[in-house]
């Protein structure tokens, strides 16, 4: 049986998934990206062996992609994120068409075609106003546990308008708000709105086809899915995988070369 | 001559002619400036040099002078102080590298800068409107705003014999001989028709020559970058608008282009994506911004940028000795307005490219400094998207403001690009195979 | 067809002076511009214009609405991924409006007062059927040759209007829309008059939503509606407060949120401003002569109001900011700027410049049409008033 | 003698102070806002009159200012921060003229007159870029407390340039530093750096002139200070240790007895606004 690997090094979290050659995941781990980004990819790699219960030997490749695909110093070849997640998204999902990936600094949207080919994206540029990192902010300054952030904010009846778009100000916002009394369900409903506005409005950019998949840590929020369903009047793909979709499409590329020897596009040039 | 001899001696002779005249350039403002002799400042849109030519008058762009501050690596120091000045972070950064030039009397990398004695500006950016009245409060000096009439609705421009363009070519001729009279009264000098059809000969010259080569680049392997050599190219062609140097360097720049077309010569690298790009360069990374093209194989063979920024002399516009006033007022009407067009209506500017030059992508590139050219891209994009089908990457920096540039961002980006075009032509090529 | 006898709000009618002026600032509140849709079921054409300087005359002589774009505060979900980051948001809402149906046009028009407006034209165009076209104004109005261009450049515009209104427009229908927009003028400056000398009696918001009507409902209309409500005011029973007086500079094209208007009139008295210049932008009134479009022409280059996108040699920026402070008496100004609208900020420069010179105080602040806190602004607009009424 | 009382109700902590005549400090008090800001400031309020040993209605005056001074119930007026801290500054330093208040979120340059009146200031009103929160996210990121960050600078040898425009972006650059192996204390002084830049910057904006004083949260990090003072070559007054978290309490403080002096004197009936003839 041959093996494939995966790493995705993201600014705040660092996964690894193991395919086998029936692309079918045997291994995966997530852990924090902590300061040292070269030993958070070897020991997400390790944890994720350990779970599919096989030897490094046994992986013929590994692809490395996140901002610190370059620090997997035992990857054969690297490949951007943005490519690893529309391939992910495409074979979890094989009718996607359309993928919006929310992670800890930046908001991707893409859309690719049947082959989980970019066809086209966008990212947030500027600042981190309108990511996950906004969530994080709002959760510090209520003092309240990031994962029930989406359960409260859906017992939001009537969300304030969150008009800033500094992560930083966000914190200082929100407190304004519940200062002027306002309900704490109604300003996290508000934040989420917010958010759901900005990556609406990244994903009118490449063009909204077919099925969407919702990718990155924030799509467990199901109050972030909730809010983005109402603003696009339709269903998002969802997976438990999510969040390791970047890890995942890396390893799909790392079995490409697996099974037809042919090396993923680029990593030629990116090494 | 050897072809071997030939090909030593020809190629890349454009870029090397045009640095040195560059400097040469420079050094005449220098000494200008500390001559404390007469100058005249202009923009590449619409310099109007083919009338300040005549009078002699040295020109200063000072468009080009910011760029050089950030292709030196200098230009947020010259922002920091127009922004201690009071000029916000949001806008031109040519306006506030200029500013702080002007705020540090005239002290630019590149050597000392004159003060302007009169400023010629035209209509096809409004900032240069905003800009001039800078100078006018510094040192009261006069400026002259050459008023262009633009393309009216997309795609109906008028020509000769349409009465409305007649208003608009009546309009400018009227402004130039304004212009002409003002020059006399800030020189002290008659206007020597002579001299004048000897600059507009020179000119005539230039656009011809600068018409033929974009088109020569349509060769494939494509001749020249149009992202770095263009951009030498360009300094040339507003510096020494209606000279001699100017009118013989582009002679020698044509030989040079037909040259490599006949010999197959292309670019330094071997061309796997022929690239259009759309926009202003981005000078805080010059070099490096189009490394991360050429990685991948792909070359830049045209822009929008040598389109404008040539005020629009790339259509190869004559002038008609015969009638020169008038000639140069179609001229100048003509040139600035499709200058402008490559700018508001830049979809309608690369579809036509896309055509000539069999583009594999277009890049893209909006900046934070400059609404003229960035305003429309998103919209335009789109549609070029649903008309051509074009795979193309939006990148947003800025052409100055090293703030707002973040090269790991745009690798990223870049990459995934290109990751996008490669899969999609192995799929094809192996579809082929199959 | 006539739609002179049209009329599209009546709510204000027969109403208490409080009530009427209620429904004004409901009605310019909305981004829903009812009254504009009104007009379209009576069977009217409209144009639509963008900042600053349009002759409404014009294409109200073809019995068209005109219609002043001014964008709204609500967000651009459908415009927004038709531009960039670095850009004002009134061109975005602006276009959201099209987009999403709010409003439809059957002309729009825009000026090459800026960048961002020149390009709005063409992005206008590329996404709806009806012709979308820049008046050329001239930006050079000191040649000998501007009068006649821009003469010739209303003709253009009169044959344009024509086309789209199927009906011939003649010297007579100028001249008759002259008056009409003369009488209007007439009144706004009375009501100008009011703020500047018993600033006590109107609210600014009140001032600046009767203002902001002329451009979304009927002239006849707009004119019957200050006529009725202007002595009204004047007889109004308030009682002075010790308030400083300050001018508003930057609202030319942009124009602030409701709210932040009225925190501004809570903590000054606001004499002169610049809110919606372009509803009252010729200064006097229009001798409609002979050849009236050559009057509407005339009128532009001799006495139209200054503004950062407008450039004449003979109207220095600073010098008529200062001479506006000093005609309203005001201690102070406010000079505000869109967010990443470049004339706003470069003729902030030179006005603070200016005023320093002066020695007249300013508090300098950016603003965006549908921010939605002001928590920062009101902070700082106390402590500038705190620090000039405590000094 | 006249007791007054400030009030700060920051975006993170509450200050209180009481005072007697406009020098002696006779209590204070301090905690951490959270959200529920009317039962905090009561709270603070009763502390300090509690140290200063005095009852509530012994105070003639009570002045608010902060984010949260709407919601001090029992205050006779509110001021905004910048006229507070630059009362307080130049009551600590009297011969200040200009202001620098970095503080969690916000910085603020304001100059002022010898009479203490703001005459200009601005914001950093864009983004968060370079405040305080940037400083406090990298510390913690690298497992340092605020207090330790201080010992750490002095070792730094070559500080490393962060340049991100967005203080989220620039933790991302940290993040790098570090597995690059650079060493903290380079990180956290090319930090400081960068934030001394922009507020020199900001202090220009507002043409500053000496003396500068230094305020707010930001002088936890004790080489700001000195930082600030060589990037403008000149000295930077900053407050004692235990004064820097009340500047605006006190300012408050101060003010209440120049209002209550104000008001005792004239009769506190508005001038008529004047109109033109």
């Amino acid at each position: 049986m041959a093996y494939s690997a995966g790493v995705d090094v993201g600014s705040t979290q660092t996964k690894a998934v193991i395919l086998n050659e029936d692309r079918a995941i045997v291994g995966r781990s997530l852990i924090d990206t902590g300061a040292n980004v070269i030993k958070a990819a070897e020991s997400s790699f390790i944890a994720a062996l350990g779970q599919a219960n096989i030897d490094e030997e046994e992986v013929e490749y590994v692809v490395g992609t996140g901002y610190g695909r370059y620090r997997v110093t035992f990857g054969n070849s690297q490949v951007t994120e943005i490519s690893c997640h529309g391939r992910g998204a495409v074979h979890l999902f094989p009718e996607t068409r359309t993928v919006i990936d929310m992670g800890g600094q930046d908001t991707k949207a893409i859309s690719v075609n049947a082959e989980g080919e970019i066809v086209d994206f966008c990212m947030n540029d500027k600042c981190a106003a309108g990511t996950g990192r906004f969530l994080q902010a709002a959760a510090a300054a209520l003092d309240i546990p990031l994962d029930d952030l989406g359960p409260l904010s859906l017992q939001g009846q009537n969300p304030v308008k969150i008009s800033t778009t500094c992560t930083v100000f966000a914190e200082s916002e929100v407190l304004a708000w519940i200062g002027k009394g306002k309900k704490i369900e109604d300003v996290l409903w508000g934040v989420h709105q917010s958010i759901a506005t900005r990556s609406v409005g990244l994903l009118r950019r490449v063009g909204i086809n077919d099925e969407i998949t919702f990718t990155g840590g924030v799509s467990l929020n199901e109050g972030m899915v909730k809010a983005i369903e109402g603003r696009l009047e339709r269903r998002l793909n969802l997976s438990a995988d999510s969040h390791y979709m970047g890890a995942l499409g890396a390893a799909m590329f790392a079995l490409d070369h697996v099974m037809t020897g042919r090396a993923p596009v680029g990593s030629e040039v990116a090494s | 001559m050897t072809t071997g001899e030939a090909t030593q001696e020809l190629v890349g002779r454009g870029n090397r002619e045009g640095a040195a005249l560059f400097r040469d350039w420079f050094v005449e403002l220098d000494n200008t400036a500390q001559t404390g002799g007469l100058s005249a400042y202009v923009f590449v849109m619409g310099s109007i040099n083919e009338i300040l030519k005549t009078f002699d008058l040295p020109v200063v762009f000072p468009e080009i002078n910011s760029l050089q501050t950030a292709v030196r690596r200098v230009a947020h120091e010259y922002l920091e102080e127009a922004e201690d000045y009071g000029y916000s972070p949001d806008i031109c950064g040519y306006v506030k590298a200029d500013v702080g030039t002007q705020l540090r009397g005239g002290e630019h990398p590149m050597g000392q800068i004159p003060t302007p004695s009169i400023s010629v500006l035209t209509n096809a950016c409004n900032t240069y409107i905003k800009w001039a009245e800078i100078w006018e409060r510094m040192y009261g000096s006069p400026t002259f705003t050459i008023d262009v009439p633009g393309t009216r609705q997309a795609g109906r421009q008028t020509w000769r014999g349409d009465p409305d363009f007649e208003a608009d070519r009546k309009y400018v001729e009227v402004q130039l001989t304004e212009l002409i009279t003002l020059c006399e009264e800030v020189t002290g000098r008659k206007f020597d028709i002579d001299k004048f059809l000897e600059v507009l000969t020179h000119a005539n010259t230039m656009s011809r020559c600068w018409n033929r080569i974009l088109e020569l680049n349509r060769a494939k392997p494509s001749l020249f970058n149009a992202l770095t050599d263009g951009t030498i190219f360009l300094g040339v062609a507003n510096g020494f608008r209606g000279t001699e140097a100017g009118a013989r360097y582009f002679e020698r720049l044509l030989e040079e282009m037909e040259y490599k077309a006949a010999n197959g010569i292309g670019q330094t690298i071997e061309e796997e994506y022929r690239l259009l790009f759309v926009g202003v360069p981005c000078y805080p990374i010059f070099r490096r911004f189009n490394e991360l093209f050429t990685d991948w194989g792909g070359t830049f063979v045209n822009s929008t940028y040598l389109w404008f920024a040539s005020g629009g002399t790339n259509s190869g516009f004559q002038y008609d000795l015969a009638d020169p006033v008038a000639s140069l007022a179609e001229g100048v009407l003509v040139s600035v307005r499709d200058a402008m067009d490559s700018m508001f209506h830049q979809n309608v500017a690369v579809k036509h490219m896309a055509r000539d030059f069999d583009i594999d992508g277009v890049i893209y590139h909006p900046i934070k400094s400059c609404r003229t050219v960035s305003t429309g891209l998103a919209d335009g994009r789109r549609h070029m998207t649903e008309e051509l089908g074009i795979p193309s990457l939006f990148i947003e920096s800025d052409m100055m403001d090293r703030r707002v540039v973040s090269e790991a961002q745009m690798k990223n980006r870049i990459d995934a690009f290109f990751e996008g075009l490669a899969s999609r032509r192995q799929q094809t090529t192996v579809g082929a195979e199959g | 067809m006539t739609l002179t006898a049209t009329r599209v709000f009546e709510e204000w009618r027969d109403k208490s002076l409080n009530d009427a002026l209620f429904e004004c600032r409901e009605l310019v509140e909305s981004p829903e511009f009812d009254t504009v849709r009104r007009w379209r079921e009576a069977g009217g054409k409209v144009t639509g214009h963008f900042q600053v300087y349009f002759p409404e005359e014009i294409v109200h002589a073809a019995g068209m609405l005109p219609f002043k774009v001014r964008g709204a505060a609500l967000e651009p979900n459908l415009a927004d991924s038709h531009f960039g980051s670095y850009l004002c948001s009134i061109l975005k809402t602006s276009l959201e409006l099209a987009l999403s149906d709010r409003v439809e046009l059957d002309l729009f028009v825009s000026h090459p007062i800026c960048d961002a407006a020149r390009n709005l034209a063409a992005i206008w165009g590329r996404n709806s059927d009806y012709p979308c076209q820049i008046l050329y104004l001239p930006q050079n109005p000191n040649s000998a040759g501007t009068l006649e261009y821009l003469r010739h450049e209303y003709d253009r515009m009169r044959r344009v209007a024509q086309d789209v209104a199927g009906r011939e427009i003649t010297d007579d229908d100028l001249r008759s829309s002259i008056a009409v927009f003369n009488e209007n003028r007439r009144l706004l400056r009375q009501l100008y008059d009011i703020k500047r000398h018993t600033p006590w009696l109107i609210a600014a918001e009140d001032a600046y939503a009767l203002v902001a009507l002329a451009g979304m409902i009927p002239r006849e209309e707009h004119n019957e509606l200050l006529t009725a409500l202007l002595p009204l005011i004047r007889e109004g029973t308030a009682k002075p407060e010790d308030r400083i007086r300050v001018v508003f500079e930057g609202g030319f094209c942009e124009q602030p949120p409701f709210d932040l208007i009225r925190m501004l009139g809570r903590t000054c008295y606001v004499v002169d401003d610049d809110f919606h210049i372009g509803m009252r932008w010729i200064t006097q009134d229009v001798f409609a002569g002979a050849d009236p479009l050559e009057s509407l022409a005339e009128a532009y280059i001799e006495r139209s109001a200054y503004s950062p996108v407008q450039h004449d040699l003979r109207k220095p920026k600073e010098k008529m900011l200062i001479d506006r402070i000093k005609g309203a008496e005001a201690d102070a100004a406010i000079l505000a700027a869109a967010k990443m609208c470049e004339p706003g900020l470069e003729e902030q420069v030179t006005y603070t410049h200016a005023l320093d010179a002066e020695g007249i105080a300013y508090f300098v602040n950016e603003f965006e049409e549908n921010m939605a806190s002001f928590d920062q602004l009101e902070m700082q607009l106390e402590t500038f008033v705190e620090n000039l009424l405590f000094a | 003698m006249t007791v007054t009382a400030g009030l700060d109700v920051g975006s993170t902590y509450t200050k209180a102070v009481i005072l007697a005549g406009d020098a002696e400090l006779l209590g204070r008090a301090m905690n951490p806002t959270g959200f529920r800001l009317r039962e905090v400031s009561q709270s603070t309020y009763e502390q300090a009159l509690e140290e200063a040993g005095v009852r509530e209605d012994d105070v003639s005056y009570v002045i608010a200012t902060g984010s949260g001074r709407h919601q001090v119930d029992f205050k006779d007026l509110h001021v905004t921060d910048l006229t507070a801290s630059a009362r307080g500054a130049c009551a600590l330093f009297p011969g200040t003229r200009t202001i620098l208040d970095v503080g969690g979120q916000t910085m603020k340059a304001s100059r002022v007159d010898e009479a203490a009146s703001v005459l200009s200031f601005r914001l950093n009103d864009k983004c968060a870029a370079g405040t305080g929160a940037f400083l406090e996210k990298t510390a913690r990121y690298m497992g340092y407390t605020t207090e330790e960050i201080g010992a750490l600078m002095t070792t730094s040898k070559e500080p490393v340039p962060i340049s991100g425009v967005c203080a989220v972006f620039a933790e991302s650059e940290v993040i790098n530093h570090l597995s690059l192996g650079t060493a903290p204390a380079d990180i956290m002084q090319g930090a400081i750096e960068s934030l001394t830049g922009r507020s020199v910057q900001l202090m220009k904006r507002v043409r500053a002139e000496p003396e500068y004083t230094l305020i707010g949260g930001i002088l936890r990090f004790e080489t700001m200070g000195r930082t600030i003072s060589e990037s403008l070559e000149a000295d930077v007054n900053v407050p004692e240790a235990d004064m820097v978290q009340y500047v605006s309490a006190l300012g408050c403080a101060i003010l209440a007895g120049r209002r209550l002096e104000k008001l005792r004197s004239d009769d506190g009936v508005a001038a008529a606004a004047r109109t033109p003839a």
